[in-house]
């Protein structure tokens, strides 16, 4: 295991180009605009609660440019910035947060993901089953599972882990390691002194990232989901970060944590610090910086606008998806539905929408 | 038909004063009971230093100190399990569930264990705790934050399952629970959390369990119901009234074991019944009632139970969940229904 | 009073040809269901090498190779994880649950995510898996072993629980909930395991899923059960008989979602309900059924349903468990009850 | 962590006397010959389903040898020595498996401790609360749990050791590893090298010791006590035995194992070794074991006897006991009850059996 530097690195890492960096640069910008973008919404009421992901978009950004198309990503609740480049729209990611199950429609490489999870750690033991089902088809793919510091806490993650090492399975699991849990930090969740060796129990391999570096979690992702494919085991990592938002919109972290730790971990923010080191190796002009964010503004722009156009489903629509065939008691409810709700907020017998 | 009694005991009125709102009420329960017994400990995830993501726990960390109020790590299963350890062994832990739809990891300490342990042991150890959850829709959460699965424990053997459904009722039935010697499921209809406040008094009188409570007597029809859906079923009870339809309003407040007592008199007397719950229609309690109401008051019924409930699939993600909570208009339709006016 | 007519369409009858047990008829039918798609899967506690504490799945690693039948860590929660990560990815899991005492470690899997799959997903994922689980009691087995607890699962929304009570029905109908593009909960009465053989034909024919099965046609009363309890009920059907009085029995199987239409068109024919389950009586299925049939045949009904259950406390331990468990008198005693003849 | 001794040591353990062994070999045959009883009990239908601990009996004994009367003992099932040794009668203990509650009314310094517990792993958060009652007490005390090798891959397992480990509880784990979880061998539960590696996960000490060595039980689990009832925090304990007998009556081990491995492990089975080291230091006559087993006969006769006279409780009692205060459902259902079956199989409304 390492140990997370303190430091940050002003050499560019090994076997990375500043052509890498600069667009894993843009991809965190985008990230982090969207994702302001989207607390503003919430907070004037065109958005429900909101899990920020500000201050991880290198663990985000980094897991999601080392994933390919035919991985299977199986996210918690926090990993904006890969679903995104997984494929889904910021449309859709607003959707769900928006809360409409319409946004697990995942396209691209996302549309065999699964969904977001909020069970905390309930996750981890689906991308074991996701990984025994590649494996059976030795199809040389991994799968990787993202989860926060508070879920290594729960049962599942133990088991899951304890089934990957014990059945050598393709799977990757990342722990954004971003020290809460809503109000409780990582000190009192566990004694365990890092949460990679909690890969001892499993008796898999367990590697501890600075989880602000974006190459770094690109390059111990990119090792491990290698190694996976190549049926050598599963791993862990522990990507250590720190949330630098509210654990929600619902929340309010000054009520338990100290705004000068908070600003010390301002000096280590995974944005700012790539474009120092982009600055340092002359790889990133104003030109490009303003350009960048022009190009930003105008995605989201794009994407919040689509979204609050989404017209919302038919009043008896969400009867229509719990099973493969339509029940009797089901399709009874539908038919109060269609009392309950004016014609124009049903869909009609095909499931069409009528307005 | 004959004129509505509005019942007046100071408890059983949800528009009395307003001074505290229902979660305010639930703290000053906590720090009663912890006031008066050293042995009350509370537990859970976020409930010390920030309160509990309601506020449900706000300063008794500060009141009572990191011994009695205890952020656990995140892990429901073990919450329930040390809860069950601490209680056989002299203590009285209240533990937190932050929202019900996680409490499904603590099922296996539930059912086995705390439901259990005094009928396993013949009576040699003893339960008494009470697990605390808010749940139910209507505040437009995330997924898993909005279900109401009540019925799932109120058929554990063993388990009381007890939901307030006003300030007044939280403070006397949780100082009750806390008191009881056996496990309490109480679980808090947050939804109304915080949109009436009433008048409460910080007597440390309890509220008996395993006792409906009537809040309006009515000749004509009787509204069953519990938890954050007494609020549209007292507002259908309103509009009744003003068509000169009188309800008799009964808030069963322990869902298991039923009090089929108050409820079978009722029914006996208005010989119409409409049970009202927010949960999926199928397997919920009012399924429970509506069949027990129909072997003890058959010959008195003149039209068969209706009930009003949610539908059988999960609470829709928040930009839906109005498609799937009953509201008033649609008691007021099944109280038709029930009296033949449509 | 009319005569019965026993139904012997080779489906319906307990008593037919011995051939096979049920759980040789389970073993069959998910040999069957292997050898046909090669996405079926087994997995489990003591699965593979053992075939299973009940040899439920005997020889089927033999045959099928470690590959499709997987002896897992001990941890059902895990189990029900992986079932549902397999499930989205191409393979249908068929994991077995060693008693349904320990499932509750798996719910929270079950209620979140296996049954909320295709719905969260809007369809663009489903979860076809299958969780079997020996249930019942009447076997003397220890603390945990012979519970019925399968209404807590009933009432989840997107989940079916499907019950066979002969090895005619566990074969056709796991064959159908293996095919099914959605979870299934399969418990199988392990009282029943062993005592009734059954000529079984290896058709890889499924029985309809969501369908009640009538056993036995009669004009005066409908009995209503599942699971072993069919086995108590028929006897009841047959000493009533002697008697005179000639019962429609009905073995629900599917208990969620529930085919109402047999059962109402049944009790609006005889006018009299008896409904017969293990389980602990308060907010079991049997409540749900009796509440339906009131609130839809309430018109047809001569006398209230009479349910026929076990107690509000877990299972005895061995000893004292047939203190618990209803018999066949205590069924007729309901028949008499509801005819008025006592 | 120690590695697993595979030799029989032959010279007597340090601060370990000779009328300590023979004291422990006492018990430890008393409870072999109680266990041998029980199983031929089943087999003649006078027992239910039975788990042997045949093979761990060191174990067992070890424990009980160690624990304080004013510590607290949570047992799973396979822990007929150490209740014994707190005061369970051998009657209350077959009471149990022959399917009657009222075993669980112990005695003795057992009456404060859990009943047996049956769902895996699950009594491992509960020994955690005991141990948070006992600390919030001061009262210097500390609980001890066991659980199987098989119990290591339930959440539950992970869940109370990390939470112990945080809070620094008095608790003591005892793995009793007899290397099987019914038919599923340890290889095939977990690819962690050693179960006391488990103990890393959760930043507590692990130890791993010879299960099938009394004295080594004894001293380390006396050890992990003294420590914890010191306030210096948990041990998690990994006593390497192997399981003799089958799962338990109702198991057949012969279907899954080889036969040489079991002949393999009886040489090292603890009682025979035991009394060999007590040969070997002229520590034991054949008068003293015919003296012993003369003795041992008759407990385990005058137990049996005991047991097998129990009258069954009356048709309504198992409904007393799930409320302090019987309910009106309850009450009603014990009138049903009273239909049901004769008079004098039920009770009388004080709750006194009348026949
Ligand atoms: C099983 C479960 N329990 C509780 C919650 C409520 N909850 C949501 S997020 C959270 C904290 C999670 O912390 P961590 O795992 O560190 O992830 P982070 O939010 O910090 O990324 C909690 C307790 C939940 N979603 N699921
Ligand atoms: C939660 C749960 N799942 C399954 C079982 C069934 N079962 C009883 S014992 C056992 C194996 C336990 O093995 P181990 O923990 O090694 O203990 P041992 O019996 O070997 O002492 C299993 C699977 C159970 N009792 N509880
Ligand atoms: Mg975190
Ligand atoms: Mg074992």
């Amino acid at each position: 295991m390492t140990q997370l530097k303190k430091q940050v690195a002003s050499t560019l890492p090994a076997n990375i180009s500043l052509d890498w960096l600069r667009s894993a640069y843009s991809h965190m910008v985008l990230i982090r605009a969207f994702d302001k973008k989207v607390v503003a919404l919430q907070r004037t009421g065109q958005m429900r609660t909101y899990p920020s992901c500000l201050g991880q978009e290198a663990i985000g950004v980094g897991i999601g440019l080392a994933l390919q198309d035919n991985d299977v990503f199986v996210p918690y609740y926090r990993d904006q910035a890969t679903l995104f480049l997984r494929g889904v729209s910021l449309t859709q990611i607003m959707q769900v947060w928006g809360g409409d199950e319409r946004g697990h429609l995942f396209e691209g490489a996302a549309r065999r993901d699964l969904p977001l999870c909020i069970p905390i750690a309930t996750q981890m033991t689906h991308a074991a089953g996701v990984a025994i089902a590649l494996k059976s088809r030795a199809e040389h793919q991994a799968c990787l599972v993202t989860c926060g510091d508070g879920a290594t806490s729960k049962g599942d993650f133990s088991e899951a882990l304890n089934l990957a090492g014990l059945w050598q399975l393709p799977m990757v699991c990342v722990i954004n390691n971003n020290q809460w849990a809503i109000s409780v930090p990582l000190h009192k969740q566990t004694a365990c002194q890092t949460l990679a060796q909690k890969a001892v129990a499993a008796g898999m391999e367990g590697v501890q990232i600075d989880g602000n570096d974006v190459a770094e979690v690109y390059q111990a992702v990119d090792r491990a989901l290698t190694k996976a494919r190549q049926g050598k085991g599963p791993t862990l990592i522990e990507a250590v970060s720190y949330r630098l938002s509210d654990h929600t919109t619902a929340d309010d972290a000054t009520r338990y944590r100290d705004l000068e730790q908070v600003n010390n971990a301002w000096e280590r923010e995974p944005v700012k610090r790539l474009q120092s080191l982009l600055h340092a190796h002359q790889g990133w002009s104003p030109e490009q910086e303003n350009a960048l964010l022009e190009s930003v503004r105008k995605q989201v722009d794009d994407a919040v606008t689509a979204y609050l156009s989404i017209p919302p489903q038919p009043a008896d629509e969400f009867l229509k998806y719990q099973f493969a065939e339509m029940t009797t008691p089901l399709a009874l409810q539908i038919s109060w539905q269609h009392e309950r709700f004016p014609e124009h907020e049903t869909s009609d017998s095909n499931g069409v929408q009528k307005s | 038909m004959s004129v509505t009694r509005a019942v007046n005991s100071g408890l059983s009125d949800i528009n009395t004063v307003h001074e505290i709102t229902m979660v305010e009420a639930v703290t000053l329960a906590l720090r009663r009971a912890m006031t008066e017994d050293p042995t009350v400990v509370v537990l859970g995830e976020d409930v010390a230093t920030n309160g509990g993501v309601f506020r449900a726990t706000e300063n008794l960390k500060t009141e009572f100190g990191f011994k009695r109020v205890l952020d656990t790590p995140l892990a429901e299963s073990m919450i329930a399990g040390i809860s069950i350890g601490m209680a056989t062994h002299g203590m009285r832990p209240v533990a937190e569930i932050q929202f019900m739809g996680f409490i499904f990891a603590a099922m296996e300490q539930i059912v086995c264990h705390a439901a259990r342990m005094r009928n396993r042991t013949r009576g040699r150890l003893h339960c008494p705790l009470v697990i605390r959850a808010p749940f139910g829709g209507g505040i437009g959460a995330p997924e898993h934050h909005s279900e109401s699965t009540e019925a799932l424990f109120a058929h554990i053997p063993g388990l009381r399952v007890v939901i307030p459904s006003s300030p007044v009722r939280a403070y006397g039935l949780l100082l009750s629970a806390i008191r009881n010697p056996d496990p309490v499921l109480f679980l808090e209809p947050k939804r109304i959390y915080r949109i009436v406040r009433q008048r409460v008094v910080d007597s440390g009188k309890g509220l008996p369990l395993d006792t409906c409570f009537t809040l309006r007597q009515g000749d004509d029809i009787t509204l069953i119901s519990w938890g954050a859906m007494m609020h549209e079923t007292l507002q259908a009870a309103t509009q009744l009234q003003q068509r000169g339809v009188n309800a008799d309003v009964i808030d069963v407040a322990t869902i298991s074991p039923l009090d089929m007592t108050t409820i079978v008199r009722s029914v006996r007397h208005t010989g119409r019944c409409v049970i009202v719950q927010e949960a999926a229609r199928s397997g919920g309690i009012a399924s429970e009632i509506s069949a027990r109401v129909a072997e003890e008051a058959m010959p008195w019924l003149q039209s068969p139970v209706q009930r009003v409930t949610g539908f059988d699939t999960p609470m829709p993600y928040p930009r839906h969940e109005h498609y799937y909570l009953p509201t008033a208009a649609d008691i007021v339709r099944a109280c038709e229904r029930t009296l033949g006016v449509i």
